[in-house]
């Protein structure tokens, strides 16, 4: 199948959207492209299994490649291996639940849903690109949406929030920028496969390394770069916090990942400073979860402290970890964007998200309690839920380190998931049980839309809980291929 | 020999041939100015139709005069812009009892800029910079009752009657070392020797004067700020681009001898131009000034992709400048629909514009994404193949400054779309009916940004076409 | 006596170039400034026709451009003395202190 | 090998029932959702008996010893060629004994609560989370795999999290959930990072490899964790301690114990279950399970035996103080684990030296079915006063005969008088004890009186002592549903568990259990010698009249001992204030020195980096605006500069 499908069905909706009238036509149509796009994803993901099953052992499946820059050596050259396969299904998942959150939502829905459509498509070219630059042009294409998302329909202090956020997003593609430079400079090209057949000399590694991996750890919410998530998510409406969290952060993760595996020697040698300031992530974000009075900070907090665990599995760099933060990656996007779904629902109806002033909401909207719980019990990585799945297969990864830093690390962000049932079962219990307040008393439980968004999502968490081998099956092969001249290279030297 | 001569100058022959009859038009009776914005609109399109028709080469009056196939495209970019720009002008020239003046000023001043960019000898040359340049210090004036308009005129033509002393200066320095005028002969003589370093210099401040490189810039804001919109537009973006046309040409092609020497000076002058225009543009609240500093950091910009000293670097200049022309003046064209009709300049006034002008907010923020660089628009293609073309020199450090510098230009760009989406405003613009005309000229502005930069076809043509520089 | 040196005129011109450029520095009266602006461009002029006499007697373009020098200046300085007239009907002044209404 | 897959039904019909009755339960057969439950869990332990008939009496036992059979085995998540996590159960003499246990006690819980949880408004909520529990709790005595324990450990937590918030509405029964939840988590924690290194060392995570490996002293795995050490102490100690300490964080041992108590807050049907019979012995389950790799370490054993002791008796003493009478049974419970955890540390691995470990699964054994006796008749007990106070009690006996009568049993049972079952397991762990070490033979001694001492004074100040004018004094309850529940002690589905229970508690120690459970698979033959038993019957009985002399009547006694002693009995009574340690470090230290700083930190220090970034900006631009000073022969002078610095720097520095 042609990959371009992908970008074309989110760009065909918006521009249907710009031409539709009123909210009934404008979200129909959202909805219709966003299941399209997921049926596409799931169909696609039959015929990644089946080439695979068929003893396809190329890195990259479906691949298409056409040029774009003659000169300049700019293809458009596409193409998917497992990963990127996770990460387009993660997307099209959350933008259906995210879609369908935002039913109701009558303040310009137009531009809303046409910026949420856009927004998407950015993560889908992304994902899809195997060159750099067409990889960087949809990075860039998703950051705009954010900010207008969240300025206009935001809460609290939202132009500031979006401010910061675009800035320092900007700022961190400015970096990636830089590194891509680097690396074009040295290899001439920005076509990822070539790139990774050529290899990079050691020195352009040292050199570059850190921009590209810091600009996108920014994106990923990495230590200390991270203050744009907490306003950031708070601010924004509530599908675009699912977004941000769920697919714009994995926009930075997954870039983290490629660039890592593009030049291992500098990710090697650099590892100790990614996997402490992932550590440091990992602790400090959990106890500053501890700290948050409102519901969105607090899932946003823990956003950081999860995807703490998606840079140290990278920062690893052998096969279960990183596999373990794919894995996580994923998790993470469904778990946070089911989180952020409850919340959502919360505040609709309570109209507040400050954890005081909530209580015993089971008693009156036991489903949306019910998702809460999930999403907090799958956040602290319990069994039977991605969160679990996704963190063990980090820690092992990175326990198979034999050095004793590197254990001491691992050690240290076990400990956040003490932490983590601190605060998780700290804002459960003080919102969802407890005795209920009076003008809480007689609010209504989630209306279809929302049941259909968060049960969309559960579905994904517990497909990935109940039955890991699954997407297993769909990553670990490419993980192995992506890692294992890695492994070589690294000892090599 | 004269076919050839109507083949190879027949740009400025057009122009020309219409400078004429604006100027019979005058003597002749009273017209409607609807009627004659019209005729003088669909000139300028015949005009650059004309310039689009075929592509030659040659040099006329013992190389004085030389086109190329890049030169013509250069001019037709030229002829877009001002076409662009009298169509936004629509609204604002309609009820001015003076439209042919400003016609004639402008034509006269882009006729100069076409002798400028085809200029093969110092002294065409300087004749064609001062007569690009002094009808615009006119022009600027054009609001003779305005106080701010005649100050900005008198600025503009004090320094640049000063910079040009300094050319002229530089000019004759190399007269003196070298003995020709004529660029083919000069590049021969051009060495390391101090003089001719100093005589360098000061023709490179004169160029930087019209490219408003800091330090060189200081009358680029305030001129911005009170001459007419159209005048503005016209500076920022037209006589910019003609100057930085013959920059480039002049750098490659006869100072190619000691392009080690004008790449420092050039890193210099952007890693400055950059970060002083940034500084400045923050700060700003009225809309002109602020376009003016922001494009004189995107200045900093073109001279780190001109640093690059390859056939790349001259295709990205001016494949940016193309994308410049559409943003930029995109953005200038509701500056100056508004003005006209509300007489609002400041970017405080455009709190809230979005509830009441969606298509101006949409068209205003697009160009002011592309001038960020901010995909999908053009610009993001414009300003990256700039850096890449610095980027081949390999001096990183520079280009890490630059992309920190695309961050604070982006701050202030997304300052205005806040002010526009997100802010409220007890007194916004009301709706604005704007003129077909200028409506026109928006539209053709939005195409322009979303498609150049996808249509590899238009760098790949202007890369081809570089070989010939 | 011996004949004038290239060095002695340049020396000249120079000095008039830097007369002018100080004037357009301290003088306050546009007029004057204006006039500062002239002797620069005539200090240019002598360079020219300077070069050429000395160094480059067989061709005649250093002379040819003082022409057309001169002629610019003109132009310049009649466009210039109708902004400044145009600048004292707004201003009621032609000191260049008063006209700085537009800054930072 | 024989078939065992059908045991697959056990753990899945009650999550079957788990997940139909949480999918459907609240809305459309809330009626029927208690039968549903019991049904199914019917069936299952039908289904373990049978398995565990097989296993025993048919196919269990090759050539005189008991075979480990993997029943099943499926590959659930890899994390590389030799790591993964194998969903698979294991049938081996332990296992199936243990789920015995489960499912009966399970049952018996399941049945009683037909009765005491009737008319409550998420009565199949809490069915299924009751089937939750047995399913994970069975998953986790099935597990094969040492990762698999852990996943069903953590559900077994969260699972005990749910029933014990079962009345969400109550503040105090949250916070005691959340403490439950959060102690255990804490201890897993050290689980976890045991299995890391276990599974890092032995290359593998399935228990039955991993035993092989780290057993046979030659094999590489066994040396490099050997040789390996940290702080003084081998890899293989570390990791068998962090195994321990979420074991001892599960089976509420000192210092991991404070959750217990207060998890009496949950229906005390779920105590029963989950508190006393099932989920608290899952530590020594788990001890017991890896016993061959903590045979290898005496530095692990002799920490498990001496935590085991020490929380046996400072639970006991706790005990003899408090007056809830939940709260009693919460710290005998505890009291009791001890005891098997220290038989297992004095345990050696095979043959006779194995006896610690035989009594201390025969002490689990026969535990589970008195302990839950007695909780249930605790139920029944406050099901009819509707207070959890020993001193609104009293005199109860004539009012609730059967339950008096079961209560009895039960409390003969745990102080170990012969034939009831305590007395068997006791005597085991006794003689374990006493031929390993006599410090601990004698603190056991002493426990085991005192044991009977505070379940006599229970009994006593229920059953006998004051009259308790129920029919008027009711403080707590309103007339109706006095009315309602005064008369008899609930309908028969009450009854008929605590009688059952009863003869459980009588007969099973009659089971020649070692002929069973061994630590190599091979039977030892048991021996129960009356000279050995003496002094602990003795000691008993003399601590029995001790309590009846005190509490049979209403006298004042107690409180004279009690003034007598204040000191220690002050303490003891606020349970050696471990709780006000734990909150003292949590809301004093961590909050206010860790959370806060970290939490201002951010706001201020990082956040306020990048507005200060912004802030420096600005006002840089600021500064510098008078660059533009609008006079336009500054500017003139401005280019001079700039073309004059250009030209001294490319004429005269960079030449």
């Amino acid at each position: 199948m042609n990959l371009s499908l992908l970008i074309l069905v989110p760009l065909i909706t918006a521009l249907v959207i710009l031409f539709a009238k009123g909210l009934k036509q404008i979200r129909v149509i959202g909805l219709v492209g966003a299941v399209t796009q997921l049926s596409l994803a799931t169909w696609l993901l039959k015929l990644y299994m089946g080439e695979r099953a068929s003893g396809n052992n190329d890195t990259h499946l479906f691949e298409s490649n056409y040029t774009w820059f003659t000169t300049l050596h700019i293809n458009y050259h596409i193409g998917i291996d497992g990963i990127s396969l996770a990460m387009i299904l993660l997307t099209a998942v959350i933008v259906v639940a995210g879609i369908l959150v935002s039913w109701t939502m009558d303040k310009l829905s137009k531009e809303y849903f046409f910026l949420l459509v856009l927004l998407s498509m950015g993560a889908y070219g992304f994902f899809i690109s195997l060159d750099l630059f067409t990889l960087f042009f949809f990075l860039e294409v998703a950051v705009i949406p954010k900010f207008l998302l969240i300025g206009i329909w935001g809460s609290g202090n939202k132009t500031n929030s979006a401010m910061k956020l675009a800035l320092m997003l900007m700022a961190g593609s400015a970096l990636v920028f830089v590194g891509l430079m680097g690396i074009y400079y040295s290899t001439n090209t920005f076509d990822l496969v070539q790139i990774t057949h050529m290899g990079i000399s050691v020195g352009v590694q040292k050199f570059f390394f850190p921009f590209a991996f810091v600009g996108f750890g920014i994106f990923a919410a990495l230590f200390p770069f991270h203050t744009w998530v907490p306003d950031g998510h708070a601010s924004a409406p509530t599908a675009a916090s699912m977004f941000l969290a769920g697919i714009s952060m994995k926009l930075g993760g997954y870039g983290c990942l490629r660039i890592a595996a593009l030049m291992p020697e500098a990710a090697n040698s650099y590892g100790w400073i990614i996997i402490t300031l992932a550590t440091i992530a990992i602790i400090y974000g959990a106890f500053a979860t501890m700290m948050q009075t409102d519901l969105k900070y607090i899932n946003a907090y823990s956003s950081i402290s999860h995807c703490g665990f998606v840079i140290l599995g990278i920062g690893m760099m052998n096969k279960t970890a990183v596999n373990g933060a794919v894995i996580q990656m994923v998790s993470h996007g469904l778990m946070t964007a089911l989180f952020f779904a409850a919340i959502g629902m919360i505040y609709s109806r309570t109209h507040t998200r400050l954890v005081a002033q909530l209580g015993g909401l089971l008693k009156v909207m036991p489903f949306i309690s019910t998702v809460f719980v999930i999403a907090g019990l799958c956040s602290l990585g319990l069994p039977g839920f991605s969160g679990f799945v996704a963190e063990m297969t980090v820690f092992m990864g990175s326990w198979q380190n034999p050095s004793g830093a590197y254990r001491l690390a691992t050690i240290l962000s076990g400990a956040s998931i003490v932490v983590t049932a601190v605060y998780i079962l700290r804002a459960t219990g003080k919102t969802i049980m407890g005795p209920i307040s009076n003008e809480h008393a007689l609010l209504a439980d989630a209306t279809w839309n929302e049941k259909l968004a968060a049960g969309l999502l559960i579905t994904g968490i517990l497909i990935i809980g109940l039955a890991p081998f699954l997407i297993n099956q769909l990553i670990m092969p490419s993980t192995n291929i992506l890692m294992s001249p890695i492994t070589k290279a690294i000892t090599l030297k | 020999m004269l076919n050839n001569i109507f083949l190879l100058m027949r740009q400025e022959l057009t122009l020309s041939v219409l400078i004429f009859l604006l100027l019979f038009i005058k003597l002749g009776r009273e017209r409607s100015n609807a009627s004659i914005l019209n005729f003088i609109n669909i000139a300028l399109l015949l005009n650059l139709i004309i310039g689009l028709l075929l592509s030659t080469k040659g040099d006329l009056f013992s190389g004085m005069f030389t086109t190329n196939a890049l030169i013509i495209l250069e001019k037709n970019i030229l002829n877009l812009a001002v076409l662009i720009i009298s169509m936004q002008s629509y609204a604002w020239l309609k009820n001015n009892n003076q439209v042919i003046e400003f016609y004639l000023l402008l034509f006269t001043s882009l006729l100069g800029m076409f002798f400028l960019i085809s200029s093969g000898n110092l002294l065409i040359f300087y004749l064609g910079l001062e007569m690009s340049t002094i009808p615009l210090a006119a022009a600027a004036n054009f609001d003779l009752s305005k106080r701010k308009s005649s100050e900005a005129a008198m600025k503009l033509i004090l320094s640049s009657a000063f910079s040009s002393g300094i050319l002229l200066m530089g000019i004759s320095f190399l007269y003196g070392t070298s003995g020709t005028l004529t660029f083919s002969i000069l590049t021969a003589h051009i060495g390391n020797n101090p003089l001719q370093i100093f005589a360098f210099i000061l023709l490179v401040s004169g160029f930087a004067f019209k490219i408003s490189a800091v330090p060189f810039h200081l009358w680029t804001a305030d001129v911005y700020e009170g001459a007419p919109v159209a005048v503005t537009s016209f500076l920022s973006v037209v006589s910019k681009a003609a100057v930085l046309f013959t920059f480039v040409s002049i750098l490659y092609k006869v100072f190619q001898p000691i392009a080690s020497t004008w790449y420092l000076i050039l890193m210099i002058l952007a890693v400055v131009t950059i970060f002083i225009g940034n500084l400045f543009a923050i700060r700003q609240d009225n809309f002109k000034r602020f376009l003016a500093f922001s494009s004189i950091a995107q200045v900093g910009f073109i001279l780190i992709g001109i640093s690059g000293s390859s056939i790349a670097g001259s295709a990205s200049l001016i494949y940016f400048i193309l994308i410049y022309v559409f943003s930029n003046l995109a953005a200038f064209g509701v500056v100056s629909v508004v003005s006209a009709l509300t007489g609002k300049e400041n970017i405080s006034d455009f709190k809230g514009f979005y509830k009441t002008n969606p298509l101006l907010s949409w068209v205003l923020t697009i160009a002011l994404f592309s001038l960020a660089g901010v995909p999908p628009t053009a610009g993001f293609f414009g300003k990256l193949f700039l850096m890449m073309a610095g980027a081949a020199k390999g001096n990183y450090g520079f280009i890490i400054f630059a992309a920190l510098n695309m961050v604070i230009s982006f701050y202030y760009y997304l300052r205005v779309v806040k002010a526009i989406f997100m802010e409220e405003n007890e007194t916004p613009i009301e709706k604005i009916s704007i003129p077909l005309v200028s409506k026109l000229a928006m539209y053709i502005c939005l195409v322009g940004i979303l498609v150049t930069g996808f249509a590899t076809i238009v760098y790949d043509y202007i890369y081809s076409l570089s070989f010939g520089l | 006596m011996q004949e004038i040196t290239l060095t002695q005129i340049l020396f000249v011109s120079t000095a008039l170039f830097f007369i002018g450029m100080y004037g357009l520095f301290t003088r306050r009266n546009l007029i004057t400034m204006l006039m500062s602006i002239e002797l620069m461009l005539n200090s240019v002029n002598i360079n020219f026709v300077a070069f050429n006499k000395y160094l480059y007697p067989e061709k005649l373009d250093g002379l040819f451009f003082t022409l057309f020098i001169i002629t610019i200046a003109a132009a310049e300085a009649a466009v210039a003395i109708a902004i400044i007239i145009n600048l004292y009907r707004s201003h009621n002044s032609i000191d260049v202190d008063d006209a700085t209404e537009m800054k930072y | 090998m024989s078939n065992y897959l059908y045991i697959l039904w056990i753990p899945l019909l009650p999550l079957l029932s788990f997940v139909i009755l949480g999918l459907f339960g609240r809305k459309y057969l809330s009626k029927i959702s208690g039968i549903m439950g019991t049904a199914s869990l019917f069936i299952a332990t039908l289904v373990s008996f049978i398995a565990a008939n097989q296993y025993f009496f048919v196919d269990g036992k090759v050539n005189g010893m008991y075979q480990k059979i993997i029943a099943f085995k499926y590959t659930w998540l890899e994390f590389s060629p030799n790591l993964s996590i194998d969903l698979g159960f294991i049938i081996d003499p332990i296992s199936v004994m243990m789920l015995v246990v489960v499912s009966s006690v399970s049952l018996m819980v399941h049945v009683f609560s037909l009765g005491y949880m009737k008319g409550e408004e998420r009565f199949a909520t809490y069915y299924s989370f009751l089937s939750l529990f047995t399913f994970s709790m069975l998953g986790l005595v099935l597990s094969a795999n040492i990762f698999q324990v852990y996943m069903f450990w953590e559900l077994v937590g969260v699972s005990s999290f749910l029933l014990i918030s079962y009345y969400f509405d109550r503040p105090s029964a949250v916070t005691a959930a959340k403490k439950a939840f959060i102690v255990t988590r804490f201890a897993d924690l050290g689980f976890l990072i045991g299995i890391l290194i276990l599974g890092y060392y032995g290359g593998t995570l399935d228990i039955g490899l991993l035993i092989e490996r780290l057993t046979a002293t030659q094999s590489t795995p066994f040396i490099s964790i050997t040789s390996a050490s940290f702080l003084g102490a081998s890899m293989l100690t570390w990791g068998l301690t962090l195994i321990f300490i979420g074991g001892a964080g599960k089976s509420a041992m000192f210092p991991l114990h404070i959750w217990l108590p207060d998890a009496m807050e949950g229906p005390t049907p779920v105590s029963a279950l989950i508190h006393a019979a099932t989920m608290v012995v899952a530590g020594v389950y788990l001890v017991a399970r890896l016993f061959p790799i903590f045979s290898m370490d005496e530095a692990a054993l002799t920490i498990v035996t001496y935590v085991g002791v020490f929380s046996a008796l400072f639970a006991a003493i706790i005990a003899c103080t408090q007056t809830d009478i939940k709260r009693v049974l919460a710290y005998s419970t505890m009291s009791q684990i001890g005891y098997m955890m220290f038989a297992l540390g004095v345990s050696k691995n095979g043959g006779e030296n194995g006896l610690g470990y035989m009594a201390s699964m025969f002490h689990l054994f026969t535990h589970a079915f008195f302990k839950s006796l007695l909780f249930l008749g605790a139920g029944s007990v406050i099901h009819m006063v509707h207070s959890n106070d020993m001193r609104d009690m009293g005199g109860l006996r004539k009012l609730m005969p059967i339950t008096h009568i079961s209560f009895l049993i039960a409390c003969l049972a745990i102080a170990g008088i012969p034939p009831f079952a305590g007395f068997f397991s006791k005597e085991e762990i006794l003689m374990a004890a006493f031929r390993a070490n006599k410090i601990i033979y004698g603190v056991a001694l002493f426990t085991a009186a005192l044991t009977a001492f505070y379940m006599f004074r229970l009994y006593f100040s229920i059953f006998w002592n004051k009259e308790t004018p129920i029919h008027f004094n009711n403080t707590d309850t309103n007339n109706l549903d006095l009315n309602v529940h005064s008369h008899g002690e609930g309908p028969w589905v009450m009854k008929l568990p605590l009688l059952i229970l009863a003869t459980c508690a009588v007969g099973v120690g009659f089971i020649p259990f070692s002929n069973f459970v061994s630590s190599d698979g091979l039977a030892l033959e048991a021996h129960t010698d009356l000279v050995f038993s003496i002094a602990p019957v003795a000691l008993t009985i003399i601590a029995i009249l001790i309590a009846a002399n005190f509490y049979k009547k209403q006298n004042a006694k107690s409180d004279k001992i009690a003034a007598s002693l204040s000191g220690l009995y002050t303490a003891a009574y606020k349970k050696f204030y471990i709780d006000e340690v734990y909150i003292f470090i949590t809301k004093k230290i961590i909050f206010p020195y860790i959370g806060q700083p970290i939490a201002w930190a951010d706001k201020n220090i990082i956040d306020g980096f990048m507005l200060l970034l912004a802030k420096v900006t600005s006002n840089i631009s600021v500064s510098i605006k008078g660059l533009q000073s609008g006079k336009v022969q500054n500017y003139a002078l401005y280019f001079f500069g700039g073309v004059l610095a250009l030209s001294v720097l490319f004429i005269y520095i960079w030449k």
